[in-house]
């Protein structure tokens, strides 16, 4: 080896300056961004809510660790992505759901979802949705059992129905105040629009998300849902309803602005958030299922990948 | 009934068999477009790896080519003779000798001969460094990062614990992707007959040449006033140059050179066995 | 209406390769990119299509009308075959250029259980003539639609640093996997 | 080239014969056993949905096929039919039995489903099935959630499977009062 | 007050505080100066000495016949020590002309009369002069001038934009040289006008230049035609294909000019050696070099002489810190880092910038999120993050494809990321790939 | 073609792990993947094909110098719908409830690509017994990897194993495992799982 010269000097490609945001920083923020949303659900359902959060972010940082550990990478649990997959998913269960299947369902997001696509940054599907997903098709009935939260007043029923499920079955319309608040049945995190919409707000202000993703997703439901609801309103709730109700809101600002699993561009994230609301309509309105938030960005999540190909901006200067 | 059931079905199937083939008989015969069932046949003596050594994009085109004759049957490397000979009986041509091709790293400059005056910083690769100039004070070395390795799809070279690529004589097939992927065109390929090599590239004159590197030519002009054949070596910019069309071999060249920078006939003794015993044996 | 129902359903709510396992062959084999998916989806759909409307008349003519259904496989099998070979014949004839493209696809269709499994369902289902040709264009759709999404994840996979062990035909599996769970919500879309 | 087509269209032919020959010969051997069989799971699904049946007797009434149960006497003990119904994923069928007063149903067999494993496929297990015994038809079947049925006419849900169960409700309704009618006319009619 | 600009671009941290407010000094005369025949995109010269020749400040010692070119002067007198490859701050080695300097304080050609003023001097001599001077793009980008005042004939150019942007952080060197020297970089400016034709002349500043704006602002009204145009402070408003869409909304097209749009753009700079040239009749054999960063003990802006070893531009700033360092020509966002000081201040070099320990950026990188940032820094709406990895892995049709030739190698996708991946890096690997693939493809 | 004559073990045993061909040759998927929720199914689909693939290749050895090459494929197609054919009248006739479960993937039998494979890249070139080993070989080859993804599914699907309930009431039975997702899942990672054993990286289907 040549002798280390004392001010041995660098050289690197331009540039040689760089932002000081990191993948931590990020990911750290979306924690942040998380609190509201898990405050409500301890408040809603008690200790059982942290039980669950803690169980499922234990089994993804415990999965992440074990596929890093085995090949051979560098151990990332500290970046925080584990954690937000966890946290996610924990968000997306009933308060009830038992721990043994949670974890079940932090494996599965993390080994189906990305490790077996080589990690963070490689997987084509949101990780906390597959393990939902799983956890759907594997335990269909544990995971539509739900109990109504602490403060709502209910003696004579260990189990209830959601709004949607309500609506979609019987077709009663749960009071906006209580969507709004989260004073109503239904997974952890989903129950209190406000909660999730403080930690959207503080993502958007630290620019960490964009405006179109959520605002398309958002007002793509509001247009769809507004539609049938002009159709028949006797049939078909407003379209304030479905914005409230259900996993919209999360959907809205914690995964359709996932990162790694929507589009590039900025077509390609109208035509994700348009697309995604559509299918959210139409699957809570005609499908088997009383929600559809859930396989709406799935179902994006898949055609990202065509939709970065197909969008890609035009080239300053290019000719049509 | 049942009777029934086996001449019918005996006449139905009868029936489908005989309109269908004739219909593909008519078919055939209408629409047929003749494809030179040679291309088959090349595509089945061709190792199919598509390794591109031939220059062309796979192997079906190299089948389609050398059926029309635009190719050599020699023309694909990866399958040398045995291939050759392949091809040359089914079209029935000869096949035409050719020479081995052999990659030659042109440089000893390794980390322990080397002066380092920066530090690279970023992706590691010989491309990507090439660009920025790279850490060896040499520009004209080999900067290390084994591009040339990676681009070699027969596991015919590897890189030494010094840091420079060794070809394994042995295995190398010719195929150039090493040469190709050297941003600095250190390898060259060169046919077996070739024997003395001047182990450098390096441009500058010989006292720059010599603070940069331990090993590099410094044009003294010894090899070329040794060498067996006049004009075998020429001093061309600086740097010692073999002119092989007088001189592919000569021990004399290389006695005196005081960098140590030219060998004659050394390629051969680069076995993958021998490389990997000498790697383990400095591990030790 | 009936028959916008019939395409829906075969190509989107019951997706034949993701929901009746047809055609992983190809859907393994020629999806690594999104170009190729694309014709081969379209070869297959036309090949579909024509199956479809062919077959109904084979069943209807001559194995219903004679009572001969042992001979159903037989049949379908032996139409599918020259169908495919004569599609692929009048390509090759009519547009070589296109037969570059299409061609080298066509020969893989025959052994395409899409196709037989297309014929077979529309049988059991008992689709009328125009229901079973739509039936054959939306499973066609169906088939295209999963290829096309299975190439262009496979495209950025290129890019991904799967492990070594699960690339090829693993990850096509698992990610095809992961398109059946998501296409699990379109379940009961079109039934109730 | 004549002689390759020729030679194409014997081997094809003749294979086709022989495969003709060989699969009706095979065909009639085992298509007895077939038929046995279907007969067989048929006799066993009215048995089930009308008890103290022991024999059956099929009738056609405008396209509609009854099986009319026989107990040991030879007295009808009821109707059974065969009703079909969109289900969660695809057609469901199943045989129903109808009591001889044409009053409530006597039992409920699925003979084909393809609802969701493990959710809707239990329309298919036993517990489901006995609530149809002696339910009412009038003026329609119920369903109820999460709770045990109060009235006469109400059936259970499967918990996750609402659509499947509420197929079955519906399809039974639809076809039962079809067959009722069918049934009444001929009384008030002989 | 909202200024004009382009879309995409990114805000980094300027740090021009260190120079901003730092007169020009003179730096000292080297000993030794090292004159590189080519310090121009074009053909390089021949020189035109010898070893051992005699030369003196402002001689002519290196010119080529051909149009894209542009000859080289001594900028010192005393007497040729070689003419040998010498490491080029672009990287590399090139024929160079070595001087050791035996004069003693000389300010080379200056004070010739020259026409009083522009009235006298047609298109023609004004671009000979040009040319002979020796003058390139001094923003760095080093195109020989008189090439851009020529305009070819079905091309009529309207405008003429002088840059005054320096939106490279760091830089100062423009900046110093409006505020001090406003007259001549206007003077300048009517020539460049002249010589092309145009109606009117737009000098573009970003608005965190204010001082020179507002001197520019008040010299111009002596000079018709002449409008200074405030701009938003942005990454890479510099870049002419931005600067034409902030000041005229136009769109040079892909793989075009700005001549393309009927539009000259030349920098500040290049206005100055143009006033210079044609006023005193000086050639190009100095220039004012931003020397800063964190390393840098008295960071200063300097007039330097052109061929001037770094070591000695960088002696006359205090010298570097101790420890590991990054010395960077041009600015810290598109300049190169060198691996050796003895490389010479050319004529585009428009700032030493040298990195301390702390500012130097760590080695490796993450994998890509797809956070979509680079799609919305890059100015010519590339998807670098796509560019970049078929870059990285020679996929030279994907890369043509998704427009990759386009690229201004800026930097904001790179500076953006927050994987640190080093998306210019790959993408200039793609480009090298493409032109390479080109060449076989022409060349078989 | 077959220059060196191979032991005649190797021509049965090679298609059990060497070249199975799902785990390795990646033919066959459908049936693979769809009849797979229990144990029994994947063990009766399992023998269906190697009764298919065995007489089918056989019968293919023996007239292979019969067909012209023009309608070679029809000529084997045909002969293939037709012992795919008798065994599923013989399964209906036999075991109507397998034939039920199994529904329409027994026809699919026919464009197995296993054995329109074996047929023309074996059977058509080797001598009877040799084709006769080598489809035996392939059959319990594709059945035994059918048995295995059959009894995951089943075990982590109805908690039971060829019907034998294995767990006691506290297993919550995975249902994703028994729905095409599941099959999917198992079936890539067991490809997987294998593909790491045998160090290879990466396998292509070869159905053609």
């Amino acid at each position: 080896m040549a002798e280390a010269k004392k001010d041995i000097l660098v050289v690197s490609s331009s540039p040689h300056l760089r932002r000081e945001e990191n993948i931590p920083k990020i990911m750290h923020n979306v924690i942040v961004a998380l609190v509201p949303a898990m405050a409500a659900s301890l408040y809603f359902f008690g200790l059982r809510a942290i039980l669950l959060i803690l169980t499922s972010v234990l089994s993804c940082l415990a999965t992440e660790y074990v596929f890093q550990k085995a090949r051979g990478k560098e151990i990332t649990l500290a970046d925080g992505s584990a954690i937000i997959t966890g946290i996610l998913l924990a968000l997306t269960l009933p308060p009830s759901f038992p721990l043994w299947a949670t974890a079940i369902g932090g494996i599965s997001a993390m080994a189906l979802g990305k490790h077996i696509f080589g990690g963070l940054g490689y997987n084509i599907f949101n990780p906390a949705l597959v393990g939902r997903a799983f956890l759907q098709a594997a335990f269909p009935v544990t995971i539509t059992t739900w109990t109504p939260p602490l403060t709502m007043a209910s003696v004579d029923t260990v189990t209830t129905a959601t709004p949607l499920a309500l609506m979609k079955f019987e077709g009663k319309i749960t009071p906006y105040l209580d969507l709004f608040f989260g004073n109503i049945s239904g997974s952890l995190g989903e129950t209190s629009a406000l909660a999730i919409l403080i930690g959207g707000l503080y993502l958007r202000y630290k620019g960490i998300i964009n405006w179109r993703q959520p605002l398309s997703y958002l007002l793509s439901i509001l247009l769809f849902g507004g539609l049938f609801w002009l159709i028949s309103p006797s049939r078909y709730p407003d379209p304030l309803f479905h914005i409230l109700a259900g996993g919209a809101m999360l959907g809205a600002f914690f995964m359709v602005t996932d990162y790694v699993t929507t589009p590039v561009t900025p077509l390609g994230q109208w035509i994700f958030g348009i697309g995604g609301g559509f299918l959210v309509i139409i699957i809570r309105l005609f499908g088997g299922l009383p929600e559809g938030v859930m396989y709406s960005i799935l179902l994006m999540n898949a055609i990202t990948p065509l939709l970065n190909r197909y969008t890609r901006p035009k080239v300053f200067g290019e000719l049509e | 009934m049942t009777e029934n059931i086996l001449i019918l079905s005996i006449l139905a199937m009868g029936g489908l068999g005989v309109a269908f083939s004739l219909f593909l008989a008519i078919a055939d015969r209408k629409l047929s477009v003749k494809e030179d069932p040679r291309v088959e046949a090349a595509m089945r003596i061709l190792p199919g790896i598509n390794c591109g050594a031939c220059g062309l994009p796979s192997c079906h085109v190299f089948a389609e080519r050398v059926v029309e004759g635009g190719v050599p049957v020699s023309g694909c490397l990866a399958g040398g003779e045995e291939v050759a000979t392949g091809l040359a009986e089914l079209l029935g041509v000869k096949v035409e000798k050719q020479e081995r091709l052999i990659a030659v790293v042109l440089c000893k400059g390794g980390h322990a001969e080397s002066l380092y005056t920066a530090e690279y910083y970023g992706e590691k690769t010989c491309e990507a460094a090439h660009i920025t100039g790279g850490g060896k004070a040499c520009i004209y070395g080999c900067l290390g990062y084994g591009d040339c390795v990676r681009a070699c799809k027969f596991d015919a070279m590897a890189m030494n614990d010094n840091g420079l690529p060794v070809v394994f004589y042995d295995a190398c097939i010719g195929c150039g992707k090493c040469a190709e992927a050297c941003p600095r065109n250190i390898i060259e390929m060169h046919p077996e007959s070739h024997k003395l090599f001047v182990y450098c590239k390096n441009r500058d004159k010989g006292a720059v040449a010599r603070k940069v590197c331990k090993v590099a030519c410094v044009a003294c002009t010894l090899c070329v006033k040794d060498c067996d054949v006049e004009g075998g070596i020429e001093i061309i910019d600086n740097l010692a140059v073999v002119n092989y069309d007088k001189c592919k071999s000569s021990e004399a060249a290389t006695k005196r050179c005081p960098t140590k920078c030219i060998f004659n006939d050394i390629e051969r003794l680069n076995t993958k066995e021998a490389f990997y015993a000498s790697q383990r044996k400095e591990a030790v | 209406m009936e028959v916008i129902l019939v395409f829906l359903s075969a190509a989107i709510v019951n997706n034949f390769v993701l929901t009746y396992f047809l055609g992983i062959c190809p859907f393994v084999g020629v999806s690594k990119k999104v170009d190729t998916a694309l014709n081969m989806g379209m070869a297959t759909t036309f090949v579909m299509t024509m199956t479809a409307a062919v077959t109904w008349l084979i069943y209807h003519f001559i194995i219903l009308r004679y009572n001969l259904p042992f001979l159903e496989y037989v049949a379908f099998i032996i139409t599918i075959a020259s169908l495919v070979q004569f599609v692929e014949m009048f390509i090759r004839k009519a547009s070589p250029a296109l037969f570059r493209t299409l061609g080298i696809f066509l020969p893989l269709i025959t052994t395409n259980c899409a196709i037989l499994g297309l014929a077979l369902f529309a049988v059991l289902r008992e689709y009328d003539f125009v229901e079973s040709i739509f039936f054959g264009l939306g499973a066609g759709a169906g088939f295209t639609l999963a290829l096309v999404i299975m190439a262009g994840i496979r495209e950025e996979l290129e890019l991904a640093d799967v492990p070594p062990a699960l690339r090829g035909a693993p990850i096509t599996l698992l990610v095809a996997g992961l398109l059946a769970l998501s296409f699990m919500g379109f379940a009961g879309l079109l039934s109730v | 080239m004549n002689n390759k087509i020729l030679k194409m269209v014997i081997v094809l032919t003749v294979t086709g014969i022989f495969s003709g020959g060989i699969l009706a010969t095979v065909y009639r051997v085992a298509e007895p056993r077939i038929e046995e069989n279907r007969l067989k799971e048929l006799k066993e699904a009215i048995f089930i949905v009308l008890p103290d049946t022991v024999d059956y007797k099929e009738i056609e009434r405008n396209g509609t096929v009854l099986y009319m149960g026989l107990d040991k006497e030879g007295n009808t003990t009821g109707y059974a039919f065969v009703s079909e119904g969109p289900g969660f994923q695809g057609k469901i069928r199943m045989m129903v039995g109808l009591n001889k007063d044409l009053k409530h149903l006597t039992g409920m067999k699925v003979l084909e489903q393809v609802e969701t494993p493990g959710l809707g496929n239990r329309i298919a297990e036993e517990d489901f099935q006995n609530q149809f015994k002696g339910l009412q038809f009038e003026p329609e079947i119920e369903y109820v959630k999460n709770k045990k049925p109060e009235k006469p006419n109400e059936i259970q849900a499967i918990t996750g499977a609402t659509i499947s169960s509420r197929a079955v409700a519906r399809a039974i309704t639809k076809d039962v009062k079809r067959v009722v009618k069918i049934l009444k006319e001929e009384g008030s009619g002989s | 007050m909202a200024f004009k600009t382009f879309a995409h671009g990114i805000h980094p941290e300027y740090h021009k505080e260190a120079t901003a407010h730092k007169g020009i000094e003179k730096a000292p005369i080297p000993s030794k100066v090292i004159i590189p025949l080519q310090q121009h995109i074009g053909k390089p010269c021949k020189a035109l000495v010898k070893k051992g020749e005699e030369v003196v400040c402002g001689q002519k010692i290196g010119d080529v016949e051909a149009f894209i070119s542009s000859p080289v002067h001594a900028s010192v007198t005393g007497k040729v020590l070689s003419v040998e490859p010498y490491p080029h701050p672009l990287g590399g080695k090139v024929e160079a002309v070595v001087i050791q300097r035996t004069g003693e304080e000389e300010e080379g050609p200056q004070g010739n009369p020259g026409p009083p003023d522009l009235d006298s001097l047609t298109p023609e001599e004004i671009r000979k002069r040009v040319r002979e001077a020796g003058i390139v793009g001094m923003g760095g980008a080093t195109f020989p001038t008189h090439v851009k005042l020529s305009p070819p004939e079905n091309k009529r150019i309207d405008t003429v934009i002088i840059n005054g942007c320096e939106c490279e952080p760091y830089l100062t060197a423009d900046h110093r040289l409006m505020v001090e020297e406003g007259e001549g970089v206007l003077w300048g400016a009517l020539a460049i006008k002249k010589a092309v034709g145009a109606e009117r002349i737009y000098i573009g500043v970003e608005e965190n230049k204010m001082d020179a704006l507002t001197i520019l602002k008040q010299k111009a009204s002596a000079f018709p035609g002449i409008e200074v145009v405030a701009l938003e402070t942005k990454y890479p408003q510099g870049a002419e294909k931005m600067l034409i869409k902030a000041i005229l909304d136009r769109d040079v097209p892909v793989g075009g000019l700005p001549m393309d749009v009927g539009v000259v753009v030349q920098n500040v700079g290049t206005a100055f050696a143009i006033y210079r040239a044609l006023k005193e009749e000086r050639p190009l054999i100095e220039r004012v070099v931003t020397v800063t960063g964190s390393g840098i003990r008295e960071p200063k802006n300097l007039l330097v002489r052109i061929g001037t070893p770094f070591r000695d531009v960088i002696e006359a700033c205090g010298g570097m810190k101790e420890g590991r360092k990054k010395v960077i020509m041009g600015g810290p966002m598109m300049g190169i880092a060198q691996m050796d000081l003895d490389v010479p201040v050319i004529k585009g070099t428009t700032g030493i910038v040298v990195f301390g320990e702390e500012e130097i950026e760590l080695d490796g990188y993450e994998p890509c999120i797809r956070c979509a940032s680079c799609v919305e820094a890059c100015p010519m709406n590339l998807m670098p993050l796509k560019i970049g990895d078929f870059g990285r892995l020679h996929m030279v049709e994907e890369f043509k494809a998704y427009g990759g030739m386009a690229c201004i190698e800026c930097g904001c996708c790179s500076f953006v990321c927050p994987s640190k991946r080093p998306l210019v890096h790959w993408i200039r690997i793609g480009k090298i790939r493409v032109r390479e693939a080109e060449r076989k493809v022409g060349g078989s | 073609m077959a220059a060196k004559e191979l032991p005649l073990s190797k021509d049965f045993f090679k298609g059990f792990w060497k070249e199975n061909p799902v785990t390795v040759q990646l033919l066959g998927l459908c049936p693979t993947l769809a009849v797979t929720n229990t144990a029994i199914n994947g063990f009766a689909m399992g023998m269906a094909t190697t009764f298919v693939v065995v007489s089918a290749s056989t019968l293919v050895s023996i007239i292979k110098r019969l067909v012209p090459r023009q309608v070679r494929i029809a000529t084997y197609i045909v002969i293939i719908a037709s012992f795919v054919t008798m065994a599923d009248l013989f399964l209906a006739a036999q075991f109507p409830a397998i034939s039920k479960a199994l529904g329409p993937y027994v026809p699919l039998i026919v464009v197995n690509c296993l054995i329109l494979g074996r047929s023309e890249a074996y059977a058509s070139k080797h001598p009877v017994h040799r084709a006769f080993l080598d489809a035996l070989g392939m059959g319990l080859g594709f059945t035994w990897v059918l048995v295995l993804l059959g009894i995951i599914r089943e075990v982590l699907g109805f908690g039971s194993i060829f019907s034998l309930k294995m767990f006691g009431d506290w297993f919550t039975p995975w249902i994703v495992m028994i729905l095409p997702p599941g099959a999917f899942f198992t079936l890539g990672i067991i490809v997987g799982v294998i593909n790491y054993i045998t160090g290879k990286e990466g396998s292509e289907t070869t159905c053609h």
